[in-house]
């Protein structure tokens, strides 16, 4: 009997270890998740495209940050091929954000979705090695949804009256992609939920824009930075 | 009832006798509890319905649905609260308050609902006191209700006034949210005041909550009303528009 | 009761009526639950009466007072769940579950109580509906208990049958705690096979656990019986002792 | 004793079996509302009267598949008279978003509620084998409340004014029906609290329409594809 | 209506102002109670009658104490008619104990039962003022009982082979009374479950003692100090 | 082991009644702090500056009071070096409303941040002796920002257009503020995850009056009393 | 972004399959699972050693079944290498009461704990292709543990006064070796503790039978049937 | 009010790391207490009082480790004058648990209570410094209390009939001393409560072996090493 547990306590013991080193990788990627979600806070308030782009920038410049700390992740997994989803839910909040901040960051810029694959590539990440679980990708793209509306708001606040166009057909197609997915009953479908109130929010925007008048004529919404 | 079985074929001991006089005590007590909570669940559903009718008033029945309110009122006071009432005398009001204290807060809920949507005021404890002026208690006392099943009762007062208010706007009376603020607000100030209620801690908090809740919803439902006015200045409204208009009927 | 109030003075719309008419079937509907909880709750404290009454029962009164039990369960059958009986029909039976099952289950345990101390085994779903035999539905159909009130109710039973061989052992009858042993290690050994009670997930496992922790009650009291009684060999306890002594009459 | 809980076994086993069945079809009834549904959300941004047949045939198109699995569960029921609501719980989430569907199709057809008995008959399920509960059907039409606010706002958007007076007209007979029951403090009358903000956001854009002079003067309000 | 809120608001506080009062003598009736109860525990390893008399009259000397608390809880009470039970939560635990604490020193000194009202009377109270509520009464017997077994086994293992006799006529006696009574499923009839167990660890030491021939043939018990 | 118990038992009442002394204050503290909040609720509704400044002036008048209490605190703790986080928890809740009160009070006269030396100015306490917990000073700054929304809706309500800019202005300014923080998954992480929707709130506000035209282009936000 | 929604619908909707396959098997699981626990109950009450093997024998019984359910398991994961942890909940609790009954069986069969390695090999799992965890293993044992007081008193009831020793050693055994686990602070420890009060509950048995002077003298424990 | 956040940062981050480097030290605490602990256990089971003594000395030889520990937290706590109680809560379940090791190894080697000051000279911390909290002391002592009920019933079965007499007086003492004590109605009251019963238990074990005429008649306990 105590052979086998001595067994178990060495096992047991590695796989404390793998986790206490995990959490120090996490704590790190808190950090630096936080520090660049505030640095694009001030996108709300840019007043000129100048100010907009700079602080796309400014977010965009601890990438390589992020791709230093999911390195090591996947460095620890490498050696336990198969225990990915063990481990998984220590990374699972942190990559929810940093799929968000990726993937509005690249809307800001293109008005176009950051795809899964781009993610991984933007992280630095092999797939085949430590990838971004899909569901987690996804959970981070509802996030977008949820900070959209604020941002239509704040936009026209400042006077952008095309803003809820571009924002209200991109909401409506994530919308429309999500309706495809057949979701469990799970986290991703209660954040999914949301996404119909933010559209909904942003339709009511567009709504005020344009029975008031102030909404341009020309149909194609554009990049901001064009 | 199933009288209780002696357990020896002894003369009955003095302890025995004793116990047999706690068992019938307890047995009265217990039957009286069960009585009271069927009081009070049928106060709730009279009371409730009374609610329910006063919700219903449209400007056109509004006169008769409210005088039909106060006979039912009125009903639920001379049968089930005078039934309830007469199962207590002495220390039984508060021993026993938890099993008809829902029912009271519920009649305080209808009494005070069916008098702010008549006079647009706040029935008070003694107003409703005094309306058991013929109430009286097992020991011919008066029957009243205490500070804290009316202070609870008017807390839920406070979510059908948001109800109210809420169906005037919906129903193009934008003033009906204004009265109702005004008094909702009212409330929310004075139980700001209150300490805590130890009768009823748990429901005091959750109460004091909801009531918060419905004042900020009362007050949007104020500042949509303003703000939409305010975007064409009144002389635009005036003519040929009238807000509130007569399309719904 | 009070009549639904019509909102408008125009004649009323197709609507209006159909609601009406929906509005009647809720009231009805809330009304017969109401009677349902009321006549359960009856069920309830008339049953527990019947099991206070059976834990009352000693060498001496033992058939008077399983007679009386007998009666009064009887009465019970023939006055509350005959009255709770006469409000369903067809699908209404599943639909107000909830609001009479707490009775039923009660008297599932009242009567398989006295079953157990008058015969010594389990009465069985099949002979507790055939005493209902009486007892028509609104549809003239035969009332039933159902499974899983039957298994909750016997459930309940263990935990009465547990309290009887603790005393019966207390009493100097150390017999009564084996019979009930036997008695509950069947009816756990039954349970265990059941695939749990979807209709009453929650009560189904802390039903399961209560037993279990009777059973090992039941046991445990068995074997202090069994070791007490191993140190010395009978024949050393023949003669002029006699466990379960007469000195406690 | 042994006999007796051997047969209740077989018998909730027996039911356990019927719920597995029920569960099936839910499972498959989820999928088909999902899809009917993704497939009526266009009719918020159809921009012709034909855009907006095609929507709503191509929804009503799922109907036949709605039938067939009401049928099942319908026939599963048969053989269980009076145990209708031993499995209720199983099919009253989808029920009610099915109610839903089908109301406010109909609405969008013919401006007309459509009623308990019509939604039955449209399930193909006979009231005295497998009826539609009635507070299920009340819950359902709560639901079109919900959503005709955002309805109501797009088509505004998309410059159909006469839209709010019919949505106003409709949710306005539908309050006061309600108002004509005494509801339970339950799901119902928390959703038909709901039914009032509705209501009064309908009530807004009417307002909004009216103020601004883009409201026709011809008072009678007219089906969509009338 | 501020005036009402104001009344309200003076009221309650009065009724604070009354808990206060309440807490405050309940402390000290805490007080009391722990060093009575402490006074009385070298009752179970007494080894004289004369030992156990002076820990009695020890016991007994607090009494004058627990007389003056109740009378202050009672002129509490008195001024407030029919609100003993508003106020009743605050002194119910320490009431129990009191039962049980004076009970328990009768029965050592009379091997009879305290009644009710011989409680009420040892405290001082007037029942028509402040009575002790007769489930606290009975809640406090069952404290007495479940008391017993230890006092029975330190009695036995100090040489003294009569007390179980009279502990289990004592016991006996009681729980046949309480199965007088029909209790609700609630604190009582948990404590009276116990009272079963009680008698049945005192009918085992009877046991144990008879079966080695300990006991005397002296039938009838005798108080202690007799 | 007595006399180690003897020693024991003095330290326990003492620290037992340090508990009984800080209870005392802090009940009373409680009753000055609901009156306080009580006074100050009319804010939301006064019409003139006149009103609002007579409703400041009254909260005010209750600083006095909470400075007594604060140095009988203080007082209680000066003879115990190194016991203020003993006794912490006592005053955490109350601390946490008196902050909110004097810096909403503070913001309602100034527009401006009431710092963490200011309240312990304003409540008389030394930091070497009693210092406002950082924490603490950190809640009641959340709790400013959730009365935020209902002030501003009330403003618009009122007619004071200004109000929204320089509310959303101080929140999004406290909002960066916090996210300089390295928060852990505390009391406080929670408060100041609502802070984000608050300002959403208010920005949501700002928008409605803007979109309306009702907000003068003057950009400098100004005090109430201006 | 529809392409990449197609793509993530089919690999949601595999692992969903997955999941119904899973759960599948686990139903079924459920059900053996419960049988073979209800036939081995009546082992505690068994008189004869001949009726006890019969017990045994039939719980053994079941175990082709379990070999069965268990190579299903396996033949899912073995086409997703690496997603063991990913499913590894849905098989998590009824793995524990596996490991019991096999461990229970084997030690009333012969004394000896059943090894990690014995599990998977009389589960018929390959550890490479799916393997018992070690945590699910231990938290089987813990279950064993806290059977067996209520088998002790069961055996010692039926006069067997040698069982109390060998299960005393056992569990002492037992308990040592996992003293030696440094166990996080989850289910498992929370189980782990248990352990204690059921080693406590057994001692206890073996001092009963001990101070009777019923337990032989010959130290070595020896198996059931030998 | 940026700079005051920079400040707040600072300071929040300082005593997070505080806290860091006290979890690290607990961590280790909490492996050198379980294996102490482990080390302990034989004392149950061994039957010369030479197997004891090596049981003893190898969990004395421990004590070194938990003064390194000890000392690592004091010098933590030397340069944050007054802040003991701020991270008190970090330290008290393991200080629980030595001080039970502690006094429990003592009282084995003694038959003598360890005493407050003893425990800190052991664990070598200044009481000026890092002083052990009186109540995680008793705390401790419950602990034992809660150990020896079956220390007694496993020296009974090993045939050590004089134990309990020492036990049961050593508890009584410290039930009378705890008696002593004005408990809060917290953690401490609540283990307190459960000395009661392993009094009775242990006195029960002492009646045991009373009745049996195993005691012998030497009424004074002896030290085990004796
Ligand atoms: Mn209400
Ligand atoms: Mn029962």
């Amino acid at each position: 009997m105590e052979m086998q547990f001595e067994a178990f306590r060495s096992q047991l013991e590695e796989s404390g270890a793998v986790r206490e080193r995990i959490r120090a990788v996490i704590s790190e990627l808190d950090n630096v998740v936080r520090v660049m979600q505030a640095s694009l806070l001030p996108v709300h308030h840019a007043t000129t495209q100048q100010a907009a782009k700079e602080v796309l920038n400014k977010a965009k410049s601890y990438i390589p940050q992020l791709q230093k700390l999911y390195s090591q992740l996947a460095e620890i997994i490498r050696d336990r091929p198969g225990q990915y989803y063990r481990y998984h839910d220590h990374w699972r909040n942190q990559t929810h954000t940093v799929v968000f901040l990726l993937s509005f960051v690249h809307w800001l810029d293109t008005q176009l979705l950051l795809s899964h694959s781009e993610v991984e590539t933007l992280l630095g990440v092999k797939p085949e090695e430590f990838s971004i679980d899909i569901e987690d990708y996804l959970i981070g793209l509802c996030n977008i949804s949820s900070e959209l509306p604020r941002y239509v708001v704040n936009r026209v606040t400042a006077g952008d009256y095309e803003c809820p166009r571009q924002v209200s057909a991109f909401l409506s197609d994530l919308f429309s992609a999500f309706r495809i997915l057949n979701l469990r009953n799970d986290l991703l479908r209660k954040r999914f939920d949301g996404l119909k109130y933010d559209l909904k929010k942003v339709e009511e925007v567009l709504y005020d824009v344009k029975i008031r008048g102030l909404l341009s004529n020309q149909a194609a919404p554009k990049p901001m930075e064009s | 009832g199933i009288s209780p079985v002696q357990t020896s074929s002894h003369e009955m001991s003095p302890l025995h006798a004793k116990f047999q006089e706690i068992g019938r005590e307890l047995d009265v007590m217990n039957e009286k509890r069960e009585r009271l909570v069927k009081a009070s669940r049928d106060v709730t559903i009279h009371s409730k319905k009374v609610i329910f009718a006063v919700h219903r008033i449209s400007a056109l029945n509004k006169a008769a649905t409210l005088e039909q309110a106060e006979r039912d009122l009125n009903a639920v006071r001379n049968n089930q609260v005078t039934r309830l009432a007469r199962e207590l005398q002495g220390n039984d009001y508060w021993k026993f308050r938890r099993a008809f204290s829902p029912g009271m807060q519920e009649f305080v809920e209808a009494a005070t609902t069916v008098e702010f949507v008549k006079n647009g005021r706040l029935l008070t404890l003694e107003e409703l006191n005094r309306s058991f002026f013929d109430i009286k208690d097992a020991a011919k006392q008066p029957f009243e209700v205490s500070i804290p099943d009316y202070i609870l009762g008017v807390g839920d007062l406070t979510g059908e006034l948001m109800r109210l208010a809420v169906s005037g706007v919906a129903a193009g009376q934008p003033g009906a949210a204004t009265a109702v603020c005004i008094m909702i607000r009212g409330l929310y100030e004075g139980f700001s005041m209150l300490p805590a209620l130890h009768e009823n801690l748990r429901d005091w908090r959750m109460k004091s909550d909801t009531m918060l809740q419905s004042l900020v919803k009362v007050e949007t439902a104020c500042y949509n009303v303003h703000v939409r006015g305010s975007e064409y200045p009144p002389e635009m409204l005036a003519g040929d528009f009238e807000y509130s208009g007569d399309d719904q009927s």
